[in-house]
């Protein structure tokens, strides 16, 4: 029963997945690119960096990347917090 | 245990530690130029620090490498890139205050297009770039640390 | 004050992360210092938290903007464009209801945790990961974005599962922590997936532009099931409930109560991606339906688990769960009419949304209570209990009204959003609401059951004294938003969950148009 | 060449490939492995995403004159999600260290105090 249960949602995703992936848009021609593009001509005249990549990282969308600073934050503190000291009433 | 690996190991781990080192410090140092940044750079920094760990074992970097050190420097670097977000809050959080304001790394970058790299440029990137790097190198190296201490632990009881 | 007024949204996130990036500093000067700072800084986000609900709710839930990096934080839009090419964040009644009950439960949380945790190791770390849990619960709640989304709900799972993980000398936590960061981590994978899937077909990541830009073609129905999948794991719906059980029972008391918001912030998320980012491109009445099957499935579930437990934690955690599925049976039935939009499935929102809040309270107080008993009676076995209600008067009283109001019986809170829910329900089909007042009369029963076995009996030898005066005050606050919105519904539905409902029912085109112009 | 959309079928594959090892073995370290791998799927997905047909790395420094460059933004949205799949595998990592240090064993069928 639950064999079966794992099997068929296991089926049901990667049949899922197989049909989202063939009925994507052919690969190397995004349909939308204009935020993108607007990325590459304003990066040197707004951002002044020459690397379009570094502009979007910490400029254009420079939260998401404060954000991925706090998730590699909380995975040290996590693991610091693990194999902490412990007190010796707590071992 | 904690004694560390062979004597090639070592041997080549100390001619390769300070190239790595160079190569992370000119990534993180470069990421408005070329491919990389705070994130990359601070990767192959923590790696090189990692091949240390490897080759001389936890006992070999004693005193050298301290993961409280390395806990206290990542809040450091967490935080100068938390403040360099708020330099900007007169405008709007993470608004780039430096570039194109002519005072450090406020620079233009000319001519537009494809040129050689102008370094005094980007506004706040390269400070960024260096509080990530800073954060990236030190919290890596920190899990590794005492992860391998910790994981050694087990295995002596 | 309106400067501060406008950059709420955004120090609301700010502000925890400097206090979690700024514990561990704190921390070397001593524990009085640590503890001060925590509190200042929880005190300082409830306060930007009230601030921007003022405002929100001032402007009856109006969506407002903030432009992160922009040349002023009102233009969406640089010039010439059509698409929003920073990140923003936008706040309309229902975020600003959200960020109400993170504030509430995290502020208590940290409080309660001041004693709890005296006398633990590692105290530093700990107040840092519920920092960076509260920012994460606050960024998922307040951003108008997708991938930002996803980011602040991996901050989220990491440091949820840190918390979890905390006490290390007990083999279960564990256990939970591994099994809770796989499966969260799954979840935050496939929302993931959908956001790229959104952006390789619309070149967008902002949520008022990718509601715009919506066809409904076959990638955008996967992308849907993919976040669907995705929310609901993080939200603890059956069936894909079990991790929740194990993560509100191993994690430290306060924890799990903050736990519930999070939970609550991806049930957000799953409402905002349904109303918000999907309306009426897709087949509205189905998913609606989806929802009421697995709210149906989540109440009768959990509360059959929580029957059969012998573990207080454990107990209240299934009855946690039991609880989200109200949540989803109300806006399931909201979402289920949308397209006709009858007065009743406005109701049901007004429920569902209503009982978020309350759940929030009820639960947080149940599970800090818990905290209280297992830490006096050292055991969380409900069997080797009993008498506690000899020397813990004030405790007892509490756990009895968080299990009251969480049961639905007036006149606390639980009872004004399950009414709402009940009567919406039944006008659907009264079906529904046979099964949701069953469940509340059960779950009523296996609380009794607790109080029964945990305070009553004969009073025993070395019976533990009365909690300090640190853990009773965030107890009481609790027990007094218990009460006050059990005693005051209506003031409340009009003040501040109308304005939420409204958000999702009817807010979606001001949604999409405060950024992208016309609406 | 062209290739339509292979690439995006080569990502879901790998997707499906590590569900498979996560719903299917039984040992801690090879359902990080599983995560790891759907990880790694939804990267390459990601990164395929800003593909254009003969473009270059969206970088003026000494770029060749009138060339195409490839979208920027999904780099950046892969940098993201490569620095979230390090963090999350470092904690799963250590959760299975604790795991080994109680249970004295890595096998999930041996893991189970918490049922029901």
């Amino acid at each position: 029963m639950k064999k079966a249960a794992i099997l068929a949602a296991f089926l049901f995703v990667g049949a899922f997945l197989l049909l989202a992936a063939t009925s994507m848009r052919p690969f190397g021609e995004p349909t939308f690119a204009g935020m993108d593009d607007y990325f590459i001509a304003n990066t040197q005249i707004e951002v002044a960096a020459n690397n379009a990549v570094t502009a979007v990282v910490f400029d254009y969308r420079g939260f998401d990347t404060l954000g991925e600073a706090t998730v590699l934050f909380a995975a040290v503190v996590g693991v610091l917090a693990l194999f902490r000291k412990l007190r010796e009433d707590e071992a | 245990m904690n004694t560390g690996m062979s004597i090639i190991v070592r041997t080549i781990t100390r001619l390769v530690y300070g190239l790595a080192l160079v190569f992370g410090f000119y990534v993180i140092m470069h990421g408005h130029l070329t491919p990389g940044g705070g994130f990359q750079g601070g990767a192959v920094v923590a790696s090189a620090f990692a091949l240390l760990l490897v080759a001389f074992g936890a006992a070999g970097i004693k005193g050298r490498l301290n993961a409280h050190l390395l806990q206290t420097l990542e809040e450091i670097g967490a935080l100068a890139f938390l403040a360099l977000g708020f330099v900007g809050i007169g405008t709007a959080f993470f608004y780039n205050l430096l570039a194109n304001s002519g005072s450090l790394f406020g620079g233009p970058v000319l001519p537009l297009g494809s040129n050689a790299g102008v370094f005094d440029a980007g506004g706040t990137l390269p400070l960024m770039n260096w509080a990530v790097g800073l954060k990236v190198m030190t919290g890596i190296a920190a899990v590794v640390i005492v992860m391998l201490i910790g994981a050694r632990k087990e295995e002596t009881e | 004050m309106t400067a501060l007024t406008q950059h709420a949204p955004v120090l609301l996130i700010a502000i925890p992360l400097l206090g979690a990036f700024g514990v561990p500093l704190i921390g070397k000067l001593g524990r009085g210092a640590r503890n001060t700072f925590v509190g200042l800084i929880a005190l300082l986000t409830a306060a930007f938290a009230g601030l921007l609900a003022a405002s929100v709710f001032g402007a009856a839930g109006a969506p407002s903007l903030y432009v992160l990096g922009g040349n002023g934080f009102g233009v969406p839009l640089p010039s010439g464009m059509s698409i929003p090419i920073r990140i923003i964040l936008e706040t309309d009644g229902m975020s600003a209801f959200m960020a109400l009950i993170t504030a509430l439960i995290t502020l208590t949380g940290a409080f309660f945790s001041f004693s709890y945790w005296k006398d633990r190791s590692g105290g530093t770390l700990y107040y840092s990961l519920l920092m960076l849990l509260t920012a994460g619960i606050f960024g998922m709640e307040l951003t108008g974005d997708m991938f930002n989304f996803f980011v602040f709900l991996e901050v989220t799972s990491i440091a949820a599962c840190g918390l979890i993980g905390f006490r290390v000398w007990l083999k279960t936590s564990q256990e939970a922590g591994f099994k809770v960061m796989a499966l969260y981590t799954l979840s935050g994978l496939f929302v993931l997936l959908a956001v790229g899937l959104l952006y390789g077909q619309y070149g967008g990541l902002n949520i008022a532009y990718l509601a715009s830009a919506l066809t409904g073609s076959t990638i955008d129905v996967v992308a849907l099931g993919l976040l669907l999948a995705g929310l609901a794991l993080k939200a603890g719906a059956v069936p894909l409930h079990m991790w929740a059980p194990d993560a509100y029972g191993e994690a430290p008391a306060p924890m799990s109560a903050v736990l519930v918001a999070n939970s609550q912030a991806s049930l957000y998320g799953l409402f905002r991606i349904l109303f918000t980012l999907f309306g009426l491109t897709i087949s509205v009445a189905a998913l609606g339906w989806i929802l009421i099957v697995l709210a149906l499935l989540t109440i009768f579930v959990g509360v059959t688990m929580a029957l059969i437990q012998n573990d207080i934690k454990r107990l209240i955690a299934y009855g946690a769960v039991s609880q989200i599925g109200y949540m989803l049976l109300g806006v399931g039935v909201g979402l289920a009419v949308s397209v006709a939009k009858p007065d009743y499935g406005f109701v049901a929102m007004q429920g569902g949304i209503f009982h978020m809040f309350n759940d929030a309270a009820c639960i947080g107080l149940l599970f800090l209570a818990s905290g209280v008993i297992v830490r006096a009676t050292g055991t969380r076995d409900l069997n080797q209990m009993g008498g506690l209600a000899h020397s813990m008067k004030w405790t007892s009283v509490l756990f009895l009204i968080g299990a009251f109001a969480l049961a639905g019986v007036p006149p606390f809170n639980g009872f004004a959003s399950k009414f709402l829910i009940y009567e919406a329900s039944f006008k659907l089909s009264p079906f529904l609401a046979v099964v949701a007042v069953l469940s509340s009369i059960l779950l009523l029963a296996v609380f009794v059951k607790v109080f029964q076995a945990a305070f009553l009996g004969a009073r025993r030898d070395g019976l533990p004294a009365e909690v300090p005066i640190g853990m009773m005050v965030p107890m009481v606050a609790l027990a007094l938003v218990v009460i006050v919105f059990g005693l005051f519904p209506g003031f409340f539905v009009d003040k501040i969950v109308t304005p939420a409902a409204n958000a999702l029912w009817y807010g979606r085109d001001a949604y999409i148009g405060l950024v992208l112009g016309g609406g | 060449m062209n290739i339509g959309n292979l690439p995006f079928v080569v990502a879901a594959l790998l997707v499906a490939f590590g569900i498979y090892t996560f719903l299917y073995k039984r040992n801690l370290i090879k359902l990080v492995i599983g995560v790891s791998l759907v990880e790694t799927g939804v990267n390459l997905f990601l990164v395929a995403l800003g593909y254009r047909t003969a473009g270059i790395a969206p970088i003026y420094t000494f770029a060749p004159a009138a060339k195409q460059m490839v979208l920027p933004t999904p780099q950046a949205l892969t940098l993201t999600s490569i620095v979230i799949g390090l963090a999350t595998t470092a904690l799963l990592l250590s959760f299975a260290v604790f795991i080994h240090r109680h249970y004295g064993t890595l096998d999930v069928r041996k893991v189970k105090e918490l049922r029901g």
